[in-house]
């Protein structure tokens, strides 16, 4: 079992999927000579040559558009967008195109293909590079949207979404990128749409994702010192959405917070509040809590970003209003 | 063949029953998209229509020159170039009437008009986005070795959005078997494209921004369309690379629904109408001694295939409700939870 | 008093602002000479001349690029984008560009610009012109996002719109423009943020925008039958969204329901359903319900299109069942 | 002038006072930048910085032709840029380093600068986005008829998106006073521009698609750069409509943060580090007979006003966290909600 930082896993997932199946081909800006602004995909050029492995021009709906056209015809592609800001540059191939194909044509249209993309803050980078927009994605319906929180899920839902017949949108948490994991060797496969119940508790359920996910775990942690048995639900994937993880815990612990990394307006947090508000009413002992950023592009500076982001504390002291009663 | 050039000059020897093809085919577009009008009249066709009446040439001559597994990518203004790749006419009326015998099953309408079996990959309702997925298709096909290529079609107006520069020159540097065929037709939906574009030849003035040829074509000649179009898609074929080929031509009517295309001087729709393709081929066959009932025959086959087609999309069912959450996941189904 | 058609009430408000402030421009895809696809802008050209009114290519980045970079430097431009559909095609320079200058820059830039687009579905044009999304817009901190329910209300918003120095989505529901509605003459201008309710009533709030607002009345009227007493609450904008109004019709009716065109996942419907649970929880007396499209790309025919989206009839039912209690 | 020639042969004769202006402001970028450098190594200077260490010229050249209320519009490789065309260095530095006295407040960050009060209009961090947003407020400037000019700057990488197309088609059709720069450094981030583009030269060689000359230029000569940003200006300024200019160059080191640039040939850095545009220009200085301690002089308050603008960065109070939330809305406030 060796550790792997969740940037090596990403690689690792790409490699295994590339290994086993010669329809897998992957294009993006700077991945292939240079392995990536992230050094998130070294060596794949190498050991798969020039021909599977490609740098791309910058011109982001041409890569969008190619994976699209290239998935009609017999490839299994995956396409990188170097930060999941850029989406936004080819949001018409994506939202437009590769979401509805398949509707559209009632089904003579498959596409089986992956976008990968650097998503979410932490890295002061600024308003332009440091969004997290799994929201974005999961309004879109015809997009499945995957967003791990670790290493090794890193390499097995990235496994699972390679094999997925319908295209994926594939987050991975820039600030992520160089925690470490143990990971077994061998093939790894994981699954969309299971939610990872990743502490079990009694009394608050938290629904997290990605970079959210460690810090609702910390948050946790200190609950923990002061009674409060905080459960944390890890959904992995938002489409598709594990619901019933989610309502089982609910019902176990009739409190539920959503941390997330996204702007105020329309998140997921949203979405699984309403779910939960409208199927388990009357499970919950007091009103739901969604943490989020505040609505406001994300500042530059450090202490400015840390201060917009949910932190493992601010998340425990909102866990605190909510309290166990 | 460089901008300015006609590429008529370059009409080689075509077959005979290859060219009575070619009128067929314009036959069948010309009297379903005429059908196509009068049942959007009549109430039938809901939503919107755009027809390539007077356009038909281009879409004929590549058709005609197509090897049967290559691929085509069109716009909203569709529907000539998904029949004539050999989709049903009948299931393509019945998606104009929103019928669930429809192409698509009534999901996707005039504007989407589909037959992956028939290598008819889309018809796509936003200006440009077809380009660089038609060159996505092409990289599959260079990458599995198929020797298939794509054809793309598009409006003059789509040479002034981003995809198409982004299009161009990915398929560029890649080399990929992609003809890219802009028919202009002078309009965008009303305002002419010479007063928002920076060129004359919208498409064929940009070709050297991507290393190509700038090729211009009569895209009312048939024939001319044929010949260019086997001399484009042997290249692409043969490894060459892109192409960019800029027909000149026509539409009839409006650019929509009841667009009666008010905004275009009369002389010039007249100019064009006499310049109609079909008519114009028609003299020319029979100038080379075709029987005029030989080529009335196709006409009324034409005629009656129309009328069929009209037959199973009236007749059609309206789509089964259950189908409406259908078909969003390559599992069947559209659901996004547990 | 004259009888406007919501699409007649386009070019008015347009007008209305052309007129009294010299430096409103006006621009977009055969909006001028031609008057607009929609027929929403006929006229302007002739009235304010090809220098204030003007034709562009089809390039949509081009476009919003544009009214960007002249509201930094002295016009308050308006553009039109055809289908708001095709937001995805410049989505880069709405949502990371226009959105985020003036907070990137700590209030350098100011963007008084408006972007109107024909919003929604119900005219059979199938997936890729007929998409609410106002909740793209709603998502993206930096955008003011406004949808009229009727003809006079489009007037007064789109003044609102025009002489606020924010950018705003201002979404006009393509299914209404043939409405009608008598509308005074001489300047209207209304207030961005203030929501309305068109309809009292004690059991059941109902929460809708645009399209939704005439059949969330009509099936209020069904249920007046049946002795179920609705409140309608029309919001007019999303962002700045009038929360207050919402709250206190909820206070009264304890019941609410939102009904919105968007496809399911993280609507508007979704943010105010967990805005309400959050702070009005103990005030509900039943579970939240939202009525929304179900989570699929909008289909073609009319009559698959007439089964997606919420009709009073399926609203109606659904207010049935979240009763009176 | 067209694609191939050199630009330089057009300089006219610069005076004096004007040239020592741009060798002050070729060292001041230097010194902003190499210092910038330092910070970053040791952490003072968070996320990412990309430096244009060796592209002075094209920044120097460019701002000291310019108006004073002509409008620069420059992407995250914007130090210079914005600084050149006026900005408080200590507010830039400052910015870099994420403080409360940043010329954004500490919102924007090395990839945001911007001084509107200088017409440093803003960096851009998403490549090509800035090319339609400047000819926007060239349109502005055209329709108020203020005289300005909009230069906007971009890399090679740039001229392969979409919006590139869009802009300057736009910008040629309304003939808008806008002045489109690439800066041709010869690579995108870690990727050699000629393996990703059609065209050897990528600005120039499409210029033609947009009814233009493509005007080719050693943007390492800080004077060839100032007599031909002269004449575009003039050009644009007079309503000629707008210029698209490829400048030759190169970084000196990586795309950003800690790259050291590997991925390009040894021998290819040296030739470009001999062709370092400050050394050139000063031995053409002193050639022309300017003291070697005049320019010594301008040395030594570049490097101490760099000091000073670095103690005014370092010593910046962090941003108060009340501002976190402030300046969405144009009434300085974030609130959504009442
Ligand atoms: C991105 C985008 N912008 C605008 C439209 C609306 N629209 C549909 S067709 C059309 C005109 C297209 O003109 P052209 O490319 O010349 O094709 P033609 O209709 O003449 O065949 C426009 C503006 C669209 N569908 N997509
Ligand atoms: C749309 C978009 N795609 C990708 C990136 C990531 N990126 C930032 S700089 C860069 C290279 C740009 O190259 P070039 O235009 O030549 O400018 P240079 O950095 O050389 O000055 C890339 C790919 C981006 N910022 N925006
Ligand atoms: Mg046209
Ligand atoms: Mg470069």
């Amino acid at each position: 079992m060796a550790e792997l930082t969740y940037r090596q896993a990403v690689a690792r997932g790409i490699a295994q999927e590339m290994d086993r199946d010669p329809t897998v081909y992957f294009i993006g800006e700077d991945v292939a000579a240079a392995g990536g602004v992230f050094k998130t995909t070294e060596g794949l050029q190498d050991r798969f040559g020039p021909e599977r492995v490609r740098d791309t021009p910058i011109s982001e709906e041409a890569i969008t558009g190619a994976v699209m056209g290239a998935a009609m015809n017999g490839l299994r592609p995956i396409a990188e967008i170097m930060f999941s800001d850029f989406f936004a540059t080819c949001w018409d191939i994506v939202a437009n195109q590769i979401a509805k194909a398949r509707y559209m044509t009632d089904g003579q249209i498959t596409l089986p293909l992956v976008i990968r993309a650097a998503n979410g803050g932490g890295a002061r980078f600024g308003a332009q590079h440091s969004q997290a927009m799994e929201n974005w994605a999961m309004a879109i319906p015809g997009l499945k949207v995957v967003a791990p929180s670790n290493a090794h899920d890193v390499v097995g839902l990235l496994a699972a979404s390679v094999r997925d017949d319908d295209p994926v949108v594939f987050l991975e948490q820039k600030s992520l990128y160089a925690s470490r994991q143990e990971v077994p060797e061998g093939e790894i496969v994981g699954e969309l749409g299971k939610a990872a119940v990743v502490r079990e508790g009694a009394d608050i359920t938290v629904v997290a994702l990605a970079a959210m996910v460690p810090r609702a775990l910390e948050a946790a942690e200190t609950l923990a010192g002061e009674g409060i048995d905080v459960e944390v639900v890890d959904l992995r994937s938002l489409v598709p959405l594990d619901v019933t993880t989610v309502l089982n815990s609910v019902v176990k612990t009739s409190r539920m917070v959503t941390v997330e990394e996204n702007p105020r307006l329309c998140g997921w947090g949203a979405e699984v509040t309403s779910i939960v508000t409208e199927e388990a009413f009357y499970d919950l002992d007091a009103p739901t809590l969604r943490i989020t950023t505040p609505h406001i592009p994300l500042p530059s500076a450090d202490t400015l970003e840390d201060l917009a982001m949910p932190s493992a504390e601010t998340i425990a002291s909102e866990l605190r209003r909510v309290g166990n009663g | 063949m460089t901008a300015g050039a006609d590429a008529s000059a370059d009409t080689v020897s075509i077959p005979l029953d290859k060219k009575l093809e070619m009128y067929r085919m314009m036959l069948d577009a010309r009297l379903f998209e005429e059908k196509a009008h009068k049942l959007f009249f009549e109430g039938l066709v809901k939503g919107t229509s755009h027809l390539a009446l007077g356009q038909e040439a281009v879409a004929a001559g590549f058709a005609a020159a197509m090897r049967s597994d290559d691929l085509t990518f069109c716009t909203y203004r569709g529907h000539t170039h998904t029949l004539l790749r050999g989709a049903d006419m009948g299931a393509l009326m019945a998606e104009l009437l929103g019928r669930g015998n429809g192409i698509c099953g009534g999901k996707g309408g005039s504007m989407h008009l589909t037959d992956v079996s028939v290598g008819a990959m889309g018809s796509y309702a936003i200006v440009g986005a077809h380009l660089p997925i038609a060159a996505g298709a092409a990289w599959a096909a260079q990458a599995r070795g198929t020797g298939q290529v794509s054809v793309v079609f598009f409006g003059d107006g789509a040479t002034n959005i981003g995809a198409f520069h982004e299009a161009l020159n990915l398929a560029a540097v890649w080399s990929l078997p992609v003809v890219f065929v802009c028919e202009n037709n002078l309009y965008m939906e009303y305002t002419p494209i010479g007063a928002v574009t920076a060129v004359p030849n919208p498409a064929a003035d940009r070709a050297g921004a991507y290393g190509l040829e700038g090729i211009i074509l009569d895209g009312n000649d048939v024939e001319a369309v044929y010949s260019t179009a086997t001399a484009a898609l042997e290249h692409a074929r043969a490894g060459g690379g892109p192409q960019l080929i800029e027909a000149k031509t026509y539409r009839h009517g409006g650019h929509s629904r009841a667009d009666p295309g008010t905004y275009r001087p009369d002389e010039e729709v007249q100019e064009w109408l006499d310049r109609d393709p079909i008519p114009a081929f028609r003299a020319r066959l029979e100038a080379a001694g075709v029987a005029a009932e030989t080529l009335d025959t196709i006409e009324a086959e034409s005629d009656a295939a129309v009328e069929a087609a009209t037959e199973v999309a009236r007749s059609g069912p309206f789509p089964d409700p259950a189908n409406l959450e259908t078909q969003v996941w390559a599992d069947g189904g559209s659901s996004w939870r547990n």
